[in-house]
């Protein structure tokens, strides 16, 4: 009985699509993520980037050497920082950076996903994915270092800033289908009735949100090297420091997840089949490919733009951003009121 | 601006102050007892000699005195860009103490005046912000740019690890 | 495994097990290889500008040498960089700096001194403001020239490459606490003492 | 964050004085090992996020040209006082090797004279760029740094065709130059031009006109005409507040009189302004690049350093000229006197005027050597316009400067 | 024609449009290098510099031509340059043996500014058109009288294939293979 529970345990798709594709592939990701930010950078600034430590495959053996490097160096723990919070944050973080991909289908099958059909994954993936944020600020304020709390209050304006322009924008949908249900929001934008077409307004502010949230340029200002060192982090090395680096991007992938699904149609215009293959794998490629568009789009960002002062990229969230949000809901209000999607 | 009316108009402006001026290679050289040196300055501001490049201070052991000279010239007057006229005090080795200038010359002179008590101990009365700017303050004690601290060169002989004989 | 109580093999003597996952993790896994391997594509040095060679520093990582190509990336803070590139001139003020930057980077870390007013004053050498960095700090490489070319500082950078993998310098400071090179500075209590002339 | 349990003016670390921070005011010590100081320390202290004083703490690259000038012989100072400015080694040496001349009363060749005018321009193109890549990476555009420090090495190489070093190049001496131009270098400085304006359009595309990057810049650090004047400001900096003055035409050197070229100048003194004339600047050097490089082609025949000098030459030194093009010094100039005398000597480098004082003894080496440089000059503006903008500004300040430490603490 | 100063005024831009427009010319720019990157990145240990004849890099010493002056000793800036006395044999007279002075160099202090070779009246030293040789101990860079006059192995000799830097007007420079 107990081998069944523990089979059970086991088998039970949630856990081991977190573990296997949530915690992996999320961290696959952050490292082509991290291999492309580099690459694309060095290719618009005329240069190789990462190349002797596997150049048949265009360096991307050093990402992994910079991870290993980052777990296996010794870790410093300055005499002064707040223990348990400086060791807590950046860990609790990223794992809960990546627990909003429990609730976010990458595939309509309830057998292959079964906690995603609920009817508020939305909502509750919405509001998971607000929550590491608290944790970066906890970490910067326990390292007991000025330009770590200078960081983490920046990160605090930020998050104030973007938060609603995320929740607006990404509800928008909901505001329309009439539904929190990521399935069917995902559904009702078959074959291309894409919101990123049908309501750009909306799209263009979660991007927006989604840029300021994991601090991408033009808005990463919480860790401006320039005035603050590492921001929150300044004080973190070897694993802790790989831990809070990887979730800023774990973070940047899930929100991706949630753009490719809510504004790019998820799998549309793919309709899934009977089975594993046509039913989970194929959709959930389409999705994840969608999102890495994303993520690549945001990463190639960090070429073209400088960074915007503090108070200009909350004049942005909150004269730009905001309205834009408002009017995108209000345009998906009047989508449903014509009824596009019925 | 020609050279001679330039030390024509200096000399006129600054009256009886000038206790000597004469043309160096680059530059007019006016020489002021200590005591006038604020009004002289304001004199050779309000002919439009409106910035300080350099305050150069010269160690003269020889004749026991440290020539503190404030080379100005000027950015608002286009015929008196071309030059320089160096106003210059003479100050007593021994005890090197002038007004600073930081009131007529404002920015321009106020690091270059901390440089030159850093380097030679020379203290300007009413700076309001008086510490050594580059050295620390143990090496700022030593009046480093002074004849008498003494730098050794090698000789072309010395220094060599190994022998040949 | 039959017969032996639970608790036993999993917990039974800390020592014995410590030592049995560092044979294991070391001599099957060949960690130490890998920690070597990782560590020379990973050499990201910290943001400390000492001095003039700075210039070649910066040309260094421009597009026409990209010293990222090795996996070199200056990075932010000490605390997340394990290389320090001494660029020319150590002053007195300077030395603290260096020093104490060097002391808060995590284990391993490498320093390469460049130019020659790192190695012996260079054209400065009978300054009264100048420091030898080798009394500062331990130094892997040295570049001669004032300043090096960018190509120097990418020789540098493969020569440490070699040396940690040959001589395995990362793997054992991390793991076994020392050092094969025996390059150490020992601590002084006055992190600072020379900087006083 | 308070001290920890240090009584108040303990000094554990030298330099850093442990002190009870009044109330409100967060003070933060930016450098000297930090992403965004460079070579220097400044000590900000902010009220929220205003900067309400900043104290800048130089002095890291003292290297006391200064005095090790006034122990070595004529001719040694100029390698020395080259290292204060790496990255514009012609334009920091030129004044001193004038003062000498002007103690000598040596007229160098005009030969070596359009030379100089060259190799100066070139670092002057060169030195704008390595300002504007590290103004680049210090407000977030790392394209900018790459794309300015990739362009850079363009000038780089053609500046090691002509002297046969990157950076240091010791060119200058007392009566002209070390080196001739190689045969190919015109045609190789007229493709760098061309190369260059083309770029230019690039830059101002990416960088100068981008959008975030002019709401960063537009406003911030704004120094007035007048407030320019006070501090004493040089070069760019200065041409970017209204103010007309640049010593190449204020008191030509060199053959800069017998050219044809443009000083700009813009009024609104920010940090955008600042930007825009070193833009235009390099797009000047260029046409200077050019006029010298056609000069040089057309008037052949005259040696490059003073006639007087040049006949006194054994005939080994001849031949090396004739072959490489490589002047090559005799022993005297190592053990050279020069007249007893003060002479001043200015020149304008890329970040702004340069002055020598040197006086000699009649003796072997200087009595004493005065160099004020133009970022030893720019380092007031940091006490004086940052407090009052936000933390932010400093680096966008600081960027557009172009303050380069090592040659301001000489 | 003198030079003359010019006032410029600089070109605010406004409004939406002109927002609009720049953002996509500076995407347009980024994506244009993106895709054409027109780099020269020189792979170091695969490919090195051939630099020109007139490059300065390490000297290396002919005895046989030199005259023990010590003028390259004396106008060295940094003192790198030191004179050893050598008592050697005088091919002329076998039996006697004569006192002679040679340079040696140091290269911890070197800053490969050329004046000792300028200087040479006999040109009995010359650069080597390389730079790139770095050392793990201090001592190995006084070269001895019998070090100084050996041609230093360039290490990227053995390694990679030479190439030239060429500039074009399109690209910037180029870099192009030898041989």
């Amino acid at each position: 009985m107990v081998l069944d529970l523990i089979l059970y345990i086991i088998a039970y798709p949630p856990l081991w699509q977190v573990l296997i594709l949530g915690f992996a592939g999320s961290l696959a990701i952050a490292m082509v993520a991290i291999w492309f930010e580099r690459k694309a950078a060095a290719r618009v600034q005329r240069r190789i980037g990462p190349y002797w430590a596997s150049p048949a495959l265009g360096g991307f053996l050093n990402i992994i050497a910079d991870m290993v490097r980052y777990v296996l160096q010794q870790l410093i723990i300055p005499g002064t920082v707040d223990r348990l919070v400086f060791y807590f944050a950046p860990i609790a973080a990223f794992t809960i950076s990546i627990l909003p991909v429990i609730f976010i289908p990458l595939s309509p099958k309830p057998e292959f996903w079964p906690v995603a059909t609920m009817d508020y994954s939305l909502l509750i993936a919405l509001a998971l994915s607000t929550l590491p944020p608290l944790l970066v600020i906890a970490a910067g304020w326990s390292s007991n270092n000025k330009f770590a709390v200078i960081g983490s209050m920046r990160e605090s304006y930020v998050i104030t800033a973007y938060e609603l322009v995320a929740v607006v924008s990404i509800l928008s949908a909901s505001a329309s289908l009439l539904t929190f249900n990521l399935v069917y929001i995902v559904e009702a934008q078959q074959p291309f009735k894409w919101l990123a077409i049908l309501n750009p307004i909306a799209f263009l502010a979660a991007i927006l949100a989604v840029l300021m949230s994991t601090s991408a340029f033009p808005f990463e200002i919480p860790e401006s090297e320039h005035e603050v060192v590492a921001g929150p982090f300044t004080e973190y090395s070897g694993a802790l420091y790989a831990f809070n680096m990887g979730g800023a991007y774990v973070r940047r992938f899930v929100y991706a997840l949630l753009i490719a699904l809510v504004f790019l149609g998820g799998w549309a215009p793919y309709v899934p089949g009977p089975g594993p293959i046509t039913g989970y794998i194929i959709p959930s490629l389409i999705v994840v490919f969608k999102a890495v568009i994303v993520v690549l789009f945001i990463s190639f960002l960090r070429a073209v733009y400088g960074r915007y002062r503090l108070d200009q990229a909350l004049g942005a969230a909150w004269r730009l951003a905001i309205p834009l949000a408002i009017i995108g809901f209000g345009w998906s209000l009047f989508l449903a009121y014509i009824g596009v999607f019925h | 601006m020609s050279l001679e009316s330039l030390a024509e108009e200096v000399k006129k402006v600054l009256g009886g102050f000038a206790k000597e001026v004469a043309w160096r290679k680059g530059y007019l050289e006016v020489l002021v007892e200590t005591a006038n040196v604020v009004e002289a300055a304001e004199k050779l501001k309000s002919i439009g000699l409106d910035h300080v490049k350099s305050v150069t201070a010269v160690d003269y052991p020889k004749e026991s005195k440290i020539r503190v000279t404030y080379h100005a010239s000027s950015y608002s007057r286009e015929d008196l860009m071309g030059v320089i006229v160096g106003l210059s005090v003479d100050l007593p080795r021994d005890n090197p103490e002038m007004p600073s200038l930081i009131s007529v010359w404002d920015g321009s002179v106020e690091f270059q005046e901390r440089e030159v008590y850093e380097f030679f101990g020379v203290s300007f009365k009413g700076h309001p912000d008086l510490r050594p700017l580059l050295l620390i303050q143990e090496l700022a004690e030593k009046k480093v740019l002074r004849k008498d601290f003494i730098v050794k060169e090698e000789s072309i002989y010395e220094g060599v690890p190994f022998k040949y004989d | 495994m039959a017969g032996e109580p639970i608790d036993k093999v999993y917990v039974g003597n800390i020592n014995v097990s410590a030592r049995r996952a560092r044979d294991l993790l070391l001599g099957k896994l060949k960690l130490g290889e890998v920690v070597d391997w990782a560590t020379t594509f990973s050499l990201w040095p910290v943001h400390l500008l000492t001095s003039c060679c700075g210039a070649e520093f910066a040309a260094t990582w421009s597009p026409r040498f990209d010293a990222e190509q090795y996996g070199a990336l200056p990075w932010i803070s000490p605390r997340q960089t394990n290389f320090i590139i001494i660029e020319g001139t150590i002053t007195r003020k300077m030395a603290c700096a260096l020093r104490i930057t060097y002391e808060q980077m995590p284990l391993p870390k490498f320093v390469i001194a460049m130019g020659a007013c790192a190695l012996d004053g260079g054209l400065f050498y009978n300054s009264y403001n100048i420091v030898k960095p080798w009394e500062v700090v331990p130094i892997d490489v040295y570049i001669p020239g004032c300043p090096p070319p960018p190509e120097g500082l990418a020789r540098a950078i493969l020569q440490i490459r070699k040396s940690i993998r040959e001589k395995k310098l990362a793997s054992k400071w991390l793991i076994e606490g020392w050092r094969p090179d025996k390059k150490y500075v020992t601590p002084k209590d006055d992190v600072c003492k020379w900087w006083r002339p | 964050m308070t001290s920890g349990g240090l009584e108040a003016g303990a000094q554990r670390i030298p330099g850093v004085t442990v002190k009870k921070i009044e109330k409100e005011v967060y003070e933060i010590f930016i450098g000297p090992q930090h992403p965004g100081s460079g070579h220097m320390r400044i000590i900000v202290r902010l009220d929220g996020d205003i900067i309400v004083e900043a104290d800048p703490d130089i002095g890291y690259v003292h290297r006391t040209m200064e005095k090790l000038s006034e122990v070595r012989e004529w001719l040694k100072p100029i390698p020395l006082l080259e290292r204060m400015t790496i990255i514009d080694a012609c334009n920091v040496t030129l004044p001193y090797v004038n003062a000498l001349e002007k103690l000598m009363d040596k007229t160098p060749s005009t030969r070596a004279s359009y030379l100089r005018v060259l190799l100066c321009e070139i670092n002057r193109v060169a030195s704008h760029l390595y300002g504007m890549g590290i103004f680049g990476v210090f407000i977030g555009h790392s394209t900018m740094y790459m794309w300015a420090f990739g362009d850079r090495e363009v000038f780089v190489e053609l500046a090691e065709v002509l002297t046969g070093a990157r950076l240091t190049h010791t060119y200058p001496i007392p009566g002209g130059v070390r080196r001739d131009m190689p045969q190919d270098l015109p045609e190789m400085a007229r493709r760098t031009v061309r190369y260059m304006r083309g770029r230019l359009e690039e830059y101002r595309k990416i960088f100068v006109d981008n959008p975030v990057i002019v709401k960063r810049l537009a406003g911030v650090g704004v120094i007035s005409k007048s407030r320019a004047i006070e501090l004493g400001v040089v070069g760019p900096n200065l041409r970017a507040s209204g103010v007309k003055y640049d010593v190449r035409i204020a008191e030509p050197y060199e053959v800069y009189g017998e050219l044809d070229f443009e000083i700009p100048v813009f009024e609104e003194g920010d940090a955008l302004a600042r930007t825009w004339v070193r833009v235009e600047e390099i797009k000047q050097s260029l046409n200077i690049i050019e006029q010298a490089v056609n000069w040089l082609e057309t008037h052949k025949g005259e040696p490059v350093i003073a006639k007087e000098d040049f006949d006194k030459l054994p005939k080994l030194h001849k031949e090396v000229y004739e072959k490489e093009g490589r002047v090559k010094l005799v022993p005297a100039h190592a053990t050279m006197k020069i007249p007893a005398g003060k002479a001043v000597a200015r020149g304008e480098m890329g970040r702004g005027e340069i002055f020598y004082y040197v006086e000699s003894d009649g003796g072997t080496t200087p009595y004493r050597v005065r160099v004020v440089t133009p970022s030893a000059r720019n380092a007031i503006v940091f006490k004086h316009i940052v407090p009052g903008h936000t933390l932010m500004d400093l680096p966008a300040i600081y960027g557009s400067i172009d303050y380069f430490p090592p040659e301001s603490d000489r | 024609m003198p030079p003359k100063v010019s006032l410029k005024k600089l070109a605010r831009k406004g409004g939406l449009f002109d927002g609009v427009k720049s953002n996509i010319h500076a995407l347009a720019i980024g994506v244009k290098y993106l895709v054409d990157p027109q780099r020269s990145t020189l792979l170091y240990p695969k490919e090195y510099i051939e630099h020109r004849p007139g490059y300065r890099g390490f000297i290396v010493f002919v005895k046989e031509k030199c005259i023990s002056c010590a003028a390259c000793s004396r106008i060295c800036p940094s003192a790198a340059m030191k004179m050893v006395r050598v008592t050697e044999i005088d091919p002329k007279h076998p039996d006697k043996p004569r006192q002679k002075q040679y340079p040696v160099i140091n290269y911890q202090r070197c800053i490969f500014c050329g004046f000792c070779v300028d200087v040479c009246p006999t040109e009995a030293l010359y650069h080597v058109p390389f730079h790139d040789i770095v050392y793990e101990n201090l001592a190995d860079m006084f070269m001895t009288l019998e070090q100084f006059q050996v041609e230093p192995q360039r290490p990227a000799v053995s390694e990679g294939l030479p190439v030239v830097y060429e500039v074009d007007e399109g690209k910037g420079l180029v870099k192009r293979r030898r041989g």
